[in-house]
């Protein structure tokens, strides 16, 4: 089956409305404000994204969810990169999802009412000390009811509720719901990067997490479900950073005046922009068609996410670097957005894989490996 | 999406099966650019003539004209079926992309009647003469004169890179009416005819060696007035407005354009499907896989841009980007994935059409020399980026 | 090629060998844009007092203005031994780069008495005042003005990107002393002093959030007259001089250049032997293999596009070519390195300095965002190009 | 050991007397004109080139030649690169190696110096059907004084006088040398995309090679010591092929106009070719950093020549391009002399290894496989 891209008045509405809502209410100055702030992300901010309903995106509507899909999340999380949003809405969608793909009914009635009005924080902690980050690779190892391990750049740590947590078991691999007040759970907040993202390394000593705390389905089962909503999230964040940051270029080269006239005249400005314009546009037709596959159980959705991923995170580095490059002595100081963006781009470029990952698999995927 | 021509679509697939194209025994060239037989152009307008009487060409236009009246949309459903079962392509493709529709937008009653039906069915093949050896990307600077006698003008120029020259009826004429006004303001255009005295049609060679494009030497060349397009002085707004339809800014064609397809990257798998190298299989290469995906990326990427220029809620904030970057994402593409499928044959892709050990034929080293023509003709790449940065960005112009 | 400074060069080896830099509890800057602390300032210093008593800053100045007065070739041969050796940098660049050099070449002799001597020892630093906000790459289109007022010059203005801002005692500093000339005819060159009243230093956050450039505020500052180098006008003629030590296409550095040297792709090759990607090490990964085999590519042709600068004959054909080219040669490498560096750390490389977990201190991720001061200062990337399209390959100016 | 560049004055007197020779008697309308030629080479241009001591330029003294290095060798054919060259010195300079690396006193006394001369041609013909090219890989098969087997890409084959094939034998591989003449040999000329540069399969069923026909040495060891001489000698001549088409564009840019102004004077045209003068200046700077290791035998040698063939193979082909380019409908036309550098690129990029392959065996010296 290829997909088709699909797109409805609904979700082009969505648009709008998420649109105006960032703008207004997360300009830069908040973003900025926010990276010396302790906790990192406003809380009345996350009040508001529960209010509007999208914190439960991907939650069904029995659990007090929007129940939309991948199209509407790649919408939100592209406007979301436009103005760096610095809350932890990605990893909380992630840790959504996974629940809804392999939660009993118990599990989703105990955990996704308070993950949908964002009453709970939740993040998807994957990755290991040594950054694989598949469930299979997982090397936190639960038994008889006992949880240990270590799970580092976990975007969203510092201020999360719950964790999900693939973990080892003697039957297999399976994701563990870990509250954050769990006896033995320390979070300890990483220094990064990208300053308006929050990270940390989740130490997991001898946490007692009882059997019903596991989902049931096994975690590698979750963790391929979910493979194309982290892919397709990232990479429609990272076309709308890369948007923005060509949006602030392009209006800047086209009132910067240097030789008497503005530098968007020249063509090594003006070119080099038309080529990001590319791989933006690129970029984003490919989160578009992801979306449209995952919201279709299409069997091209993997292939797809993987490549809107990859393509996205180079039309973001690419983007940011210009960004910087063409603000030229402005670019170079804190005061400019431009490095902002690069911040963002970097630091989404590993989440779920990055590039050179992405076209091994596809490679893998199109000739066999 | 549901796709309201899923009926015509159907049609065109009966009609297909029902009516292959004839058979025949000589090779069709790659494209029109490389008609050179008698036979190859006599075989491509019948079949563009079969196609027509099927109801299948100049489906949006008016049946007065010899359309179709279907709606909207309708042409570019034929043109995928067409593509997808890899039939010839259509071979007036100036007439039907190009001088069709501008004369169905600025012509006259009388000028519509004239030429457009017959465009349709082939039975006239139009030909395009804008470029001129001084005058490339700077197409206003073009110096071939009309000059009013009576009830003709008489053409005095030199015009390239006219595709189908020695077998086109007409040609879409920029000529200057007026030395005294300025660059652009002296300029007229006209629905040129070519089987008249003084109008002499010269093979260029391309650089693969082979012809496909003529230029066309006007030396007082008497046409009638009544090809004149608009009024004098319009011609460099009708230009314009040609070369919208050209780089894919203006919808309107009367069929053909097949769309960008998988073929180049498939086809490119393939061939690395059988090759060796370093002693194993091109395919256990990673760096060839790590290209072979980069490509693959790129062309969905491509693809899915072309469907999603066709949603415009998906478009609105820039909506001419896609239209206007396609021209130069698509050929610039190809010419990598062409110079890619000579290097990965290692050694073979030394070797040329005609050499019996030459895999495909020798059709990715052509391909890559050719490829040049489509970053070139049309406006150059450098050319369409200043007017990307322009009408899309917004950026000042390039002076 | 027989090496004229060997023993040169063993004397340096010597020396550095029983006098090694001495002991510290403290960090030094990666470079002298970052040097904060005055603990840093006066150590550096030192440093350069130390190597200058040894005879090693200004080995090819005349001996009456403090220098060593020994051959050409020699400062670049002590210059390469005090790199190898990975001492600290000589901390007066912009006096011992620039300034000095272009007061040799223009200066009086009272300027060259006064100020040359003090320079190579570091007893008086240096810094530059060229840029402002308004005039980044049109360096001519500055501001700044200056006043002839009795035997003064009176300063106001705003200059940026002025590194060691609070440390410096002089500034080369362009300012226009003629508002009614052209553009370009109405600068003066200043050899201005920094500690009188209406400086002004303000300093600049740089995108990684540390300090590092300045901005100087001139408000009605007097300068003395006698600090005015060559004639008032002819203060474009020496910028120019003074970029073209600064990009490379002049020799004349009184020390402190060590050249490219190959420790940024020797320390990507450390940094990846540490690491896992995919589940195995990333020195397996047949992606990375191919990147760093052509960053060790691209750092072989920078090394020996350096040592073939200095063959002559070797440069005939465009002998600016090497000089002028190397600037964006190397930062662009540089700045693909340090990318390629943050990448294939996976997500390590969203760490930062300060983090204990992070690899090489984080290192990566600010030589990144740092590596942009370089495609920028000194003529932009974009500059540059336009500067070696002219004179190397001699073709018309952008206008 | 690290190679220092050195060059002497004799070496750039040499350079000046080849560039001299070269511009005046092979200007391109002789190149031109021999494409259309059976032959393809003319034989006067070849005899010259006898006359002047380069085809014997690696030959020893004793033997007739010039005794000359690497780095002669570089000078000459990057000289011969700008020009394109149409006759097979490179292949007759690899055989004449070969041979010297190789041979019994008695079989360099028999062909060395017939090779000096230029009376015979010789070739190194090493490429098998499938395209690989190292001594080991080796197909054709000698036996009891009979060679059968097929050589491909041969450059220089349909004029050859003598071929040096590397071959199996039941004592490991050697080098057979194997005239033109003998009974079993054909040679079938290929149609190459560089009509100006001759190439030919080569048949050798049964052909009678007694055992004195070949060379001493092993074949593997001929082989490797011939690599780095291969990559330089292909690196040299695609250098001065890059350093051609960039020359040419440039002229044209300087004085084509279009919107009033010299193409050359829009950034879009400029910085372009500012980018291929910064690869090809480099991709020289390595071969003459490897023509000297190869005469100081420097142990960096084969990563010298491998890193300079897989560079100026690169530039060779992005200078190509842009000559194609920027010369806009001039440059898709044959009269034009663009596509006679893009022709030469492409086939001098599979020669002794593309830029891939390189990058893989640097990868392998330098980490270790």
């Amino acid at each position: 089956m290829t997909t088709t891209i699909a797109y409805t008045e609904e979700q082009a509405l969505l648009r709008d409305e998420a649109r105006r809502w960032l703008r207004e209410r997360v300009p830069v100055e908040t973003v900025r404000a926010l990276i010396g702030d302790a906790r990192g992300d406003d809380e009345s901010v996350w009040k508001e994204l529960g209010e509007l309903g999208w914190l439960g995106l991907t939650i069904d509507e029995e659990h007090g969810g929007a129940g939309l899909g991948a199209v509407e999340l790649a919408v939100i999380a592209e406007e979301s990169g436009r103005v760096l949003l610095p809350s932890p809405l990605l990893p909380h969608w992630l840790a959504a999802t996974a629940i809804g793909l392999g939660a009993s009914q118990a599990q989703a009635d105990r955990w996704l009412p308070a993950l949908a009005t964002g009453e709970v924080q939740a993040v998807w902690a994957h990755v290991e000390p040594n950054g694989a980050w598949r469930a299979e690779q997982t090397q936190a190892e639960w038994k008889d009811g006992t949880l240990r391990g270590e799970k580092c750049f976990v975007h969203g740590a510092p201020t999360a509720g719950l964790f999900c947590v693939p973990v080892r078991t003697g039957g297999g691999t399976r994701v563990a719901l870990v509250p954050a007040d769990a006896r033995g759970v320390t979070v300890e907040r990483e220094k990064t990067l990208d300053a308006t993202r929050r990270q940390g390394r989740l130490h997991l000593d001898r946490v007692p997490v009882p059997e019903d705390a596991l989902l049931e389905r096994p975690a590698e089962e979750i963790d391929a479900a979910l493979l194309p909503w982290g892919c397709t999230a990232f990479a429609a964040e990272s076309a709308g950073g890369a948007a923005a940051a060509l949006d602030m270029t392009t209006a800047y080269a086209a009132t910067r005046k240097q030789f008497g006239k503005e530098i968007g005249a020249f063509q090594a400005i003006k070119h080099p922009l038309v080529n990001v314009l590319i791989a933006t546009e690129h970029a984003r037709s490919l989160v578009y068609a992801a979306a449209t596959a995952i919201d279709e159980q299409g069997d091209d959705a993997e292939s797809l996410a993987r490549m809107a991923k990859a393509a996205a995170s180079d039309a973001y580095g690419f983007a940011a670097s210009r960004a910087i490059q063409f603000h030229g002595g402005y670019g170079f100081t804190e005061e400019c957005d431009a490095h902002l963006y690069m911040r963002r781009a970097l630091a989404s470029r590993p989440a779920f894989g990055d590039p050179a990952h992405h076209r091994a698999r596809i490679a893998d995927a199109l000739i066999g490996s | 999406m549901s796709d309201a021509f899923e009926e015509l679509r159907q049609q065109v697939r009966e009609w297909l099966a029902a009516h292959p194209p004839p058979d025949r025994d000589f090779a069709l060239p790659q494209s029109m650019l490389s008609v050179s037989t008698d036979e190859q152009f006599d075989y491509l307008r019948d079949w563009q003539a079969r196609v027509y009487d099927a109801g299948f060409v100049g489906s949006e236009w008016p049946a007065e004209y010899g359309g179709g009246g279907r709606p909207a949309g309708s042409q570019r459903a034929i043109d995928q079926e067409l593509s997808r079962a890899d039939v010839p392509y259509l071979i007036n493709m100036v007439g039907l992309s190009w001088a069709g529709p501008i004369i169905l937008k600025f012509g006259t009653e009388a000028q519509k009647k004239r030429y457009l039906a017959k465009l349709l069915r082939a039975d006239e093949i139009w030909c395009q003469g804008f470029s001129e050896p001084g005058a490339g990307s700077d197409l206003a600077s073009l110096q071939t004169a009309a000059v009013r006698d009576g009830d003709d003008y008489v053409i005095d120029g030199h015009k390239v890179w006219t595709t189908l020259g020695r077998f086109a009826h007409h040609m879409i004429l920029l000529a200057r009416t007026d030395p005294d006004a300025g660059k652009h303001a002296g300029i007229s255009y006209f629905l040129s005819p070519m089987k008249v005295d003084g109008v002499q049609v010269v093979p260029l060679i391309k650089l693969t060696g082979e012809e496909g494009f003529n230029q066309i030497i006007f030396t007082q060349a008497r046409i009638p007035s009544d090809t004149l397009l608009g009024r004098e002085g319009q011609g460099w707004e009708l230009a314009i407005a040609t070369l919208n339809f050209e780089r894919g800014a203006s919808e309107g064609s009367a069929g053909g354009a097949g769309g960008f397809g998988a073929a180049p990257t498939e086809a490119l798998f393939e061939l690395a499907r059988g090759l060796v190298r370093d002693g194993r299989p091109a395919l256990q290469d990673p760096g060839v896989r790590d290209r072979l995906a980069a490509f693959a990326i790129e062309a969905a990427a491509i693809r899915y841009s072309g469907q999603r220029m066709r949603v415009p809620a998906l478009c609105s904030d820039r909506p001419m980007a896609l239209p206007l970057l396609s021209k130069v994402a698509v050929t610039e593409f190809v010419q990598r994935l062409a110079d890619f499928g000579c290097e990965v044959q290692g050694y073979a892709g030394t070797l040329y059409a005609g050499d019996p050990a030459a895999l495909d034929s020798g059709d990715w080293q052509k391909q890559y020399l050719n490829s040049y023509a489509n970053t070139i003709a049309g406006g150059t790449s450098e050319i369409v980026r200043n007017v990307i940065g322009e009408k899309v960005l917004g950026l000042p112009k390039t002076r």
